[in-house]
């Protein structure tokens, strides 16, 4: 394993203290360096909270900004940020108008997440309200379950709830925004290398020459199955097929394509997947009228990439184009 | 029995045995996780070490809920809310009640805690697939001298399950036929308790 | 080696065909597609046309639109485009005020550009200059020899010329900005993992688990030595003080810090090694007053990253903090 | 001789040549390169085999010229101007004069303009090792038969010369100890031609 760090145990730390650094027109350290927040809050406004392990950089602290998240809680490499860290980021950016956690849907995080808001609630009297992003369909869906995991598809939530803040909605509306969001949303994703966790020196699946893995999320955790390489239209038509069917839009829904990479897949291949994405799309009826194509929601240096695709209406489009001044976004 | 034990030495033999461990966990959760639960449990009980000394000028109670406390604020992920919530629930419960023949009643209550925050039960293969028949030996003879052996066996038993719980719920059928790392952890800290409940010996 | 891709003959022209679908608000293809330019041209203005081998993704086609290029030429991956794509560019967004070539050092870039000119000035009339950007200190600067390469600090030039070309400079003026800005921008990389060229699969240079290149273009080839792996702080320095002692700027000198990754590595490391860059300059009496951490000038999916640092006045300043807007860069 | 040629058959000796070196050209630029100068003359000759017949029509210089057009608009790189320079400025030469006693006067005239737009001139690693003494042995005796052994010889030189120019160059010191693929490809480009002007005999 080679990574550019001093030791495993900070490297969480000294690559936040690195964003912060190259962002300090728009972040900065919340109390003790256990979040990371907005340089100046927008008044009046429902605070944005966002939050999980270290090692999907730039989610979150790259969405931090006008239009966006009010603040992000990193824990350490793939492990959830603890109740304290969201305390001290709700207590810092609510400013009355109470605080919505966006939150993705795994076991640790949502547990931390809710931990934090019970003390907020009991101990400080915040108005707290969770959303819990599940856009991973290569997880079964399973009577009994924790259901499906949230990945590269938060970014879209992200923006969209952020938008719909900084237009003033209040909690109850912005809960709902991003429950249509979350429900428009869909995303599958594909490995060719898996990550190395820095603490263990060790990959956490083990690919050989020839074989990808299908299905994965964005923590190292091994997929859905295990299969041979297969060119890189096979494998988009493989990923678009499965959101297809599981989305089921109508024909002529507009939507928003966003091809995601993984960490150690670079620009020249994404784009040359977004490629094959849009025009399957487009073969299946569907108008492919916003686009996004970067490396957002990271699985460390896992090599690989993940397809997302958002059903679009008006008022979401809107939310989706409404400015935004982040690290990682920006328009 | 409990109440006569210094929390001090159980620390550290919690921390001595995580920390001889903490590989053969990373690589359990490397296969059907993230492959760190080693390093966050080991984080967690360096934590406590640290703290080793306030924790046991404080009475058991008391001092059970501020290690919860402490394995909340510092071991993240899920391992954190679970093992903080139940030595934070048994702490809570044991200040309620008194005396030792009410630990087992404390215990339960701690395990369905867990349980409530994880919003999982018996056979979603996680940590609780110890607890739950933990708390069920203890209810019975509330004694320690038998369980570390028996956890072994159960933490053994989650190999067959399918995860229904955790990241490994995420596999699917995939994660049959590895032991859950929350249960291998659980099963290696109650050993760990045991024995020096029972004055340092290996059971 | 994995790559997401079809056929190695087609990577580069499928990867282009993603980015410019990605991104049709922005650009289009010129004739035959053998170029990408700006949708929507300034009338008056000196065009600014950039180019060179595919696998550098998402330069330099990343980089037009308004503030920065209006056209770029990618050839097949690491081989310079050819002069007849260079010229259909020439003719396309030469509107009366000349055109301004950026081209890296290195032979088959110059010479390419370079009978392009020719053609261009004996065909077709154009005005014509030519920049080369050379910012690769670790390349020795020998008596005779081809110089030194040119690498991410291209990104820095053509943003600097680019802002300065949509001031309304004319030709003359905006190549004396461009020679200004290559004189304050200095880089050097380091890579941690060779890069797979698609054609051979085959890295083209292969390092130990123990090993790292110092001194790396973004070609592939080899660089400057090898040595054992370090930790980051000892990287940054290492890099840092070569810089520093390349450049021998002013205590209290305003320098513009970029942090480059060259494919493989992600975001996380990247903020990592900023952080520490950031430190290294602000200790030797620097100011780090401009800021960039990003994957911006590939070397196909090598795992590494450069660093690079421009000198910064009151007038590159402003033409740094212009606006840009363009597919990979945007303020 | 060389007027007596015909060119296609030339073209598809250099193309079968090229194909059947193409990886170890590939391998020759990766030591001190960016591993692609097989691949960028395959590309090249492919393109010339595909227009072989057009190219045939036309009178030997014209042809000539008409060749290295192709070879600048579809090699790129650094060895699509030198090869392509090569050929226009060697078609352009011959059909200023005529005969084949003037061919290494043309010859010459090329090779200087391959060495002008590559700023480049002998010792400095490149395919101008080669090209340079071939063109002073052309000039000695005008004889294609001796040229085959003396090239790869030539490109052989090239091994121990540290590049001043090209990519290589870049590498300053470590560059020593490496063939140059240019000068490589360029020995095997001269045996083919030559081995296709002596009636399709191996030198
Ligand atoms: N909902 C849950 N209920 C009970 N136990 C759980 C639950 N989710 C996870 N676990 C336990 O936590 C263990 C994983 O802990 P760890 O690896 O430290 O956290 P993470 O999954 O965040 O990386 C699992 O092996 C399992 O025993
Ligand atoms: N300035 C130059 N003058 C002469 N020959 C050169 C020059 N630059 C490069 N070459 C030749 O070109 C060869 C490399 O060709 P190729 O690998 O196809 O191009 P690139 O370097 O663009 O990848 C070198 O081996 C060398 O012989
Ligand atoms: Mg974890
Ligand atoms: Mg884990
Ligand atoms: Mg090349
Ligand atoms: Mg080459």
């Amino acid at each position: 394993m080679k990574k550019f760090m001093n030791e495993a145990g900070s490297l969480a730390a000294d690559s936040l203290d690195g964003f912060v650094g190259a962002h300090d027109d728009l972040v900065a350290f919340g109390q003790d360096r256990k979040h990371v927040r907005r340089r100046v809050l927008s008044p009046g406004k429902v605070a944005i909270i966002a939050g999980g392990g270290a090692g999907h950089e730039p989610m979150h602290v790259g969405f931090i900004g006008k239009g966006m998240l009010d603040a992000a809680c990193t824990g350490h490499v793939f492990t959830s940020p603890t109740p304290d860290q969201i305390l001290g980021a709700i207590r810092e950016t609510d400013n009355g108008a109470g605080v919505l956690l966006i939150v993705k849907n795994y076991d640790g995080d949502l547990m931390n997440f809710e931990m934090a808001a019970e003390m907020a609630v009991s101990d400080g009297g915040h108005r707290i309200e969770t959303l819990i992003v599940n856009d991973d369909i290569a997880v079964e869906r399973t009577a009994r379950g924790t259901g499906r995991r949230g990945v590269a598809g938060t970014l879209v939530v992200e923006k969209i709830v952020g938008a719909a803040a900084e237009a003033g909605l209040d909690l109850f509306s912005l809960k709902a925004v991003g429950e249509s969001a979350i429900a428009a949303t869909r995303t599958m994703g594909v490995a060719l290398k898996g990550a190395t966790v820095p603490q263990t020196t060790r990959e956490t699946f083990v690919l050989g020459e020839t074989e990808m893995e299908v299905g994965v999320g964005i923590h190292g955790e091994p997929g859905r199955s295990r299969q041979d390489i297969a060119d890189a239209a096979t494998i988009a038509s493989l990923i678009c097929r499965q959101i297809l069917d599981d989305l089921e839009p109508a024909q002529g829904q507009r939507i928003l394509l966003f091809v995601n990479g993984l960490g150690a897949t670079p620009p020249s291949e994404l784009y040359l997947m977004f490629g094959l994405a849009r025009r399957f799309f487009e073969a299946h009826g569907l108008v492919v009228c916003r686009k996004l194509v970067g490396t957002y929601a990271t699985s460390l240096d896992m090599a690989g990439m993940s397809i997302t695709v958002t059903l679009l209406d008006d008022a979401s489009l809107g939310l989706w184009d409404a400015p935004v001044h982040s690290a990682a976004l920006h328009w | 029995m409990p109440v006569l034990v210094r929390i001090g030495p159980v620390i550290a033999a919690c921390c001595a045995d995580i920390a001889r461990h903490a590989d053969r966990l990373n690589r359990l959760d490397g296969a059907i996780g993230d492959g760190d639960h080693g390093t966050n449990m080991q984080r967690g009980c360096e934590a406590l070490l640290a703290e080793s000394q306030r924790l046991e000028a404080l009475p058991l109670a008391q001092s059970l809920a501020e290690a919860g406390r402490i394995l909340v604020m510092t071991i993240g992920g899920a391992a954190g809310p679970l093992y903080g919530t139940l030595l934070m629930e048994l702490g809570r419960a044991m200040s309620e009640t008194s005396g030792t023949d009410d630990f087992p009643t404390a215990f339960a209550h701690a395990v369905n805690a867990v349980a409530r925050r994880g919003k999982s039960g018996t056979g979603d293969k996680t940590l609780l697939d110890v607890l739950f028949p933990l708390s069920d030996l203890l209810a019975a003879d509330n004694k320690f001298e038998t369980t570390p052996a028996k956890v072994a066996a159960l933490a053994e038993m989650t190999v067959a399950m399918r995860a229904r719980r955790g990241r490994a719920s995420f596999l699917g059928e995939r994660s049959i036929g590895h032991m859950d790392p929350g249960a291998a952890s659980c099963a290696l800290l109650v050993a760990a308790v045991c024995r020096e409940i029972n004055g340092g010996r290996r059971a």
